[in-house]
């Protein structure tokens, strides 16, 4: 009983810390920060799916949403410029 | 049994994008905003996969319990690396806007003075 | 190895030989320029090869064909389909001749126009991609398999479109494209697992049968539909077609047209193949009259489909850009063709809603092969004088005759002016749509005169006129690239001359499978249908 | 077997027919005609006279290449006079990405509306 | 570019090799425990990821090339596809699973096995599909960091 | 606030609402109700193609089309990085 309770705080707790990621990732204006916050939201994400019995797609998220996604936006990020304003 | 609130923050995750793309003008930020789009259709897919008491759809030895759907999830690894492949394009055509107009604020970019 | 059993497994090698293809070209460049030029021709040949294999056995029969990936039969014991399935009907056959002639067009073009250029290895390998991604999209009959070839073909379509990379505009456009498409594909891609969620299924057929047009189901409806018309430009979410048609390389430009009308056919497929059973129930009673789902549908894409002509249309006159003005008048062109759907949708079941859908349908082939031809001349204009703006030439028919006549046939058709194929369908449009309500004949036909006066000022001031000086030494262009018009150019000719022949052997099997989903889904579900 | 009949039948709708062969069939006619009726015309014409150079209400004539009439000079009056189309159509196509997806939400929220209201 | 400090490279050259091997453990056994072809090859490509911000891209590009990359993908993927076309001329349809059931290879079948040698064709298209992401990934990768700091900004 | 937005939060507005509606109207969490084809594919997973991760064989066996659609958007994506950067000069 103590055990399901858990399971369910668990699973309403996840969801809105991704959601409090995302919308971090959107408020930032240090676009450096944004993407950080997008990797953080990235591997939430893929406790969530770990916790929802989900191992496969939790692996590939962490792998590529956490990993690859980030690496590619800080490059382009560096490749362009850092703020938001123009 | 907890209420839809794994719905809810789908459609949360996915107005935060729409958000990020409608009202930001910075192209990086639109880029983000797809992401997130995306990240909400992904989660709202594995969790339609999802069934209380259950386990990950995998056999160890002889073990009959209820098991997660693996459909779902096959389709979301689908999604997650269509998802890396269009945001390296993206990003890279966004290099290259910077490159060309000097810019990333959307307004100012592709104007048609034609 | 007899040809029956080529025909059983063509729905998957029209797929799989472009794909194979794809991946063999940049191994194929390391050797030769010319042999993969050749390479690419002959595998476009053999895919086109199978697509009228394949049309002629649908057509002449009329049986559907299904193909099940892995083997076994469509339907487990349970009744359900769990392999993915290519089901290809009259409409499927239809889209996928207009794909393969777009597809064998543009490789030969290419040859040609795009010699100048480096990376042509990747150019071929993409052109390949994207032409097996249309193919995928078009013979699927699974939703997520849709998709998926969906984002193929945009992924391909918008590097091709900045393949330019030095000008600024083409990467905008590019850019806008794929924000664009992954938007509409994310949207649509929610859709299908909104259906997931209710019937656990991704089959068309299976989905078709169990569809109940609950609160959900109208979400996903109007997910796909929106998702799906924004990439077939209709207006208002038209405005990234006039930047990629306009900025991408000519070739590029002619598959283009051909992704565009495959999005069409998702409209249409989703519409009338999965809603298709939920099309003419009742929702709802006020007084006598009782709203049905195709009245509303209906009246919403004849208004969508008459802004689409008229901002098309409007918008073309005004352009000095030349495929600018092009694009714009394939977003009217379009409208026309929406327009037929919608006329069809609210008079369904009638004679002369059947009469639209033909006219519809007709329209889509012709639409694809006059702009196509259009982009055509336009990029053979760009070859030969490195210009774009219709303010800079003059007198240039004194120099490119070929091209002219050309421009002509493809200006014709386009305005719909006997005996051109646009006339054809055009016509069957606009009797139609006059039953339903006699002022959409009337604008339609307006825009159609004022269609013909853009391209009449197109002609005046590009080719017309006397010889401009910077223009002394243009040649007509190569010969691959004159071929490549020249095949557009009979196919258009030979759908202009015997109309009836085509409206009964190619239109009539596709618009029965629009108005009639029944076939489509027994064919999967066998006699389970209720 | 597709027969040769099968080319030349005509395309019959509701309320009327098509045929290519016979419109072409017409048009030799009526070009028939036109030449004919050409015969009677005045045999005076002669080139390379004053008859045929460019009369331009006295001014002089322009260079060969000054006289091509640019394509964004065509059409003028009939965008002048629908010019408060033009300036909304103007409006719409911003070239901005933001207000691409910003019509497809619209359209969407419209479709909700419209279907799911209903 | 010369990349990061010294530690920064020592430590990732160490980790690299098990990053790597538990990536292609995750490929070889994909048709047992959680992981396939594209857990694997994210995992191997976020490896590949790390060398090349520790010792910068022009270093990792002067190792490997795009273009043998490019290559290395298209091997990958026509052997997946190549499988798919064997299931057609050895089996009856396209992406049949020819091998199931053999006696040759990988043709065990049966419940709980937890054999590595079971599933037929599965841990062949495993292998392909993580020669692809890897290559894939791991380019893609590499082209932009190496053509957002290289002098030009262009790849040969 | 200029007409843009205003038009864009109504219908913004809208769309949320009917997707908060569905999501309340989607089946309730952890209960997909009788899912046939997938409980076809976790009983059979086994028996049809041998592998025990029921993932793989959806990925490679059952859904291997989608599969190689996958491969091919990652292959069009390294492709299009390729052609986006090379040299525009021979």
């Amino acid at each position: 009983m103590v055990a399901e309770m858990l399971v369910n705080i668990v699973h309403i707790i996840i969801p809105i810390l991704i959601v409090i990621a995302s919308a971090f990732a959107v408020v930032f204006k240090d676009l450096i920060a944004a993407a950080i916050a997008v990797a953080a939201m990235s591997l939430l994400l893929s406790l969530e799916f770990y916790i929802l019995h989900a191992p496969d797609v939790a692996i590939a998220e962490a792998g590529i949403g956490a990993c690859l996604t980030t690496a590619i936006l800080v490059i382009a990020i560096r490749a362009t410029r850092r703020e938001e304003e123009a | 049994m907890i209420y839809n609130i794994p719905y809810i923050a789908v459609v949360a995750l996915i107005l935060i994008g729409l958000y990020a793309v409608i009202f930001k003008r910075n192209l990086i930020k639109i880029v983000i905003g797809i992401t997130l789009i995306e990240s909400g259709v992904n989660l709202f897919l594995i969790t339609l996969a999802y069934r209380q008491d259950s386990i990950a759809p995998i056999y160890h030895g002889e073990i009959s319990r209820l098991m997660s759907l693996p459909v779902p999830h096959a389709l979301t690894l689908t999604s997650i690396v269509i998802g890396v492949a269009v945001l390296a394009l993206m990003l890279s055509l966004v290099i290259h806007i910077y490159r060309h107009y000097g810019t990333l604020d959307a307004r100012k970019i592709g104007r048609e003075e034609e | 190895m007899n040809l029956e059993t080529i025909i059983t497994h063509s729905p998957a090698l029209i797929v799989a030989v472009p794909l194979l293809g794809a991946f063999l070209t940049p191994l194929v460049g390391k050797i030769n320029d010319k042999l993969r030029n050749v390479f690419v021709i002959l595998t476009v040949g053999l895919t086109t090869f199978f697509v009228f294999l394949l049309a002629n056995d649908i057509f002449s029969s009329g049986n559907i064909r299904t193909y099940v990936f892995g083997g076994g039969t469509p339907i487990t014991d349970g009744g359900f389909a769990i392999r993915i399935l290519f089901e290809v009907d009259g409409l499927n056959a239809f889209m996928a001749i207009i794909a393969s002639i777009l597809a064998l067009a543009c490789v030969i073009y290419s040859w040609a126009f795009m010699k100048e250029n480096t990376g042509l290895d990747k150019y071929y390998t993409l052109i390949l991609l994207m032409v097996a991604g249309m193919f995928g999209m078009i013979l699927t009959g699974d939703m997520f398999n849709f998709f998926v070839f969906l984002e193929i073909t945009s992924i391909s379509s918008c590097v091709l479109i900045a393949f330019w990379t030095n000008k600024g505009k083409a990467v905008d456009a590019g850019f806008k494209y794929i924000v664009i498409s992954a938007t509409g594909a994310l949207f649509i891609l929610f859709a299908i697992a909104i259906l997931y969620s209710q019937y656990n299924a991704l089959n068309m057929a299976f989905l078709a049968n169990s569809i109940q047009y609950t609160f959900l189901d109208k979400i996903a409806l109007v997910l796909l539909i929106a998702g799906l018309a924004m990439k077939a430009g209709i207006v208002p979410m038209h405005m990234w077609l006039p930047d990629a048609y306009g900025r991408a390389p000519s070739s590029v430009t002619l598959i283009l047209v051909g992704a565009t009308q495959v999005s069409l056919y998702g409209v249409l497929r989703m519409t009338f193949t999965l809603y298709g059973s939920q099309l003419t129930i009742p929702l709802k009673q006020i007084g006598d009259t009782s709203i049905t789902m195709n009245g509303l549908l209906g009246i919403t894409l004849i208004a969508l489909a008459l802004i689409t002509i008229l901002v098309g249309v409007l918008m073309a006159l005004k352009q000095t850009d030349f495929k600018r003005l092009i694009a714009f008048a394939a977003v009217g062109e379009i409208g026309y063709i929406v327009l037929a759907i919608g006329a069809g949708l609210t008079a369904m079941g009638t004679s002369y809603g059947n009469m639209a859908f033909r006219g519809g349908i007709f329209h889509i082939i012709n639409d694809a092969l006059d702009v196509g031809l259009l982009f055509l001349v336009a990029g053979a204009i760009y070859y030969a004088t490195k210009q774009t703006s219709l303010n800079q030439m003059g007198g240039l028919s004194r120099n490119m005759k070929y091209t002219t006549v050309f421009f002509l046939i493809g200006l014709l058709a386009v305005a719909g002016m006997p005996p051109m194929n646009g006339f054809a369908s055009k016509l069957l449009i606009y009797q139609s749509t006059y039953q339903v309500n006699p002022i959409i004949a009337i604008v339609a036909i307006l825009c159609s005169i004022l269609l013909l006066a853009v391209f009449v000022k197109v002609f005046h001031s590009a080719f017309l006129g006397p010889k401009l000086p910077k223009f002394k030494d243009v040649k007509d262009v190569p010969k691959s690239m004159l071929l490549a018009m020249g095949i557009i150019a009979c196919f258009i000719i030979f759908f202009g001359l015997f109309p009836e022949f085509v409206v009964n052997n190619l239109v009539k099997p596709a618009a029965d499978a629009i108005i009639n989903n029944t076939n489509y889904i027994t064919t999967v579900i066998g006699g389970a249908v209720p | 077997m597709i027969s040769i009949y099968d080319f030349i039948e005509t395309l019959t709708t509701d309320s009327g027919f098509w045929n290519p062969l016979i419109w072409g069939v017409a048009i030799v006619i009526a070009f028939l005609i036109v030449y004919i009726i050409r015969g009677f015309g005045n045999k005076g014409y002669k080139k390379e006279t004053e008859q045929t150079k460019v009369f331009l209400s006295g001014n002089p004539e322009y260079k060969e290449e000054k006289m091509h009439v640019k394509a964004s000079n065509l059409y003028w009056g009939f965008t002048e006079s629908l010019k408060w189309v033009y300036k909304v159509l103007d409006k719409m196509h911003t070239g901005n990405v933001s207000d691409y997806v910003l019509w497809f939400v619209i359209i969407m929220g419209t479709l909700f509306i419209i279907l799911g209201v209903i | 570019m010369s990349g990061m400090s010294k530690i920064v490279k020592t430590i990732s050259s160490i980790t690299f090799p098990f990053v790597t091997i538990y990536g292609l453990y995750v490929i070889a056994h994909g048709h047992l425990t959680p992981g396939g072809g594209f857990q694997g090859g994210a995992v191997v490509a976020s490896g590949c990821a790390m060398i090349l911000v520790a010792y910068g891209s022009v270093w990792t590009m002067g190792k490997i090339k795009e273009k043998h990359l490019s290559v290395l993908e298209s091997f990958g993927a026509i052997g997946f596809i190549g499988l798919a076309f064997l299931g057609l001329i050895f089996g009856t349809m396209f992406f049949k699973n020819f091998l199931v059931g053999n006696d040759f290879l990988f043709g065990e079948i049966g419940k709980g096995l937890s054999n590595i040698s079971t599933a037929g064709a599965l841990p062949l298209m495993n292998f392909a599909v993580g020669l692809k992401v890897i290559a894939g990934l791991f380019g893609i990768v590499l082209v932009m960091a190496y053509t957002t700091k290289a002098k030009g900004g262009k790849i040969e | 606030m200029p007409a843009r937005n205003v038009a864009a939060v109504i219908f913004f507005t809208i769309v949320a609402v009917f997707f908060v509606f569905g999501a309340l109207m989607t089946h309730p969490f952890g209960d997909p109700g009788n899912p046939e084809m997938d409980q076809y594919i976790i009983d059979n997973t086994q028996g049809e193609t041998g592998a025990d991760n029921g993932v793989t064989s959806v990925v490679f066996d059952y859904r291997g089309f989608d599969t190689l659609g996958e491969a091919t958007v990652l292959f069009t994506a390294f492709a299009g990085v390729i052609v986006l950067f090379r040299r525009l000069k021979k």
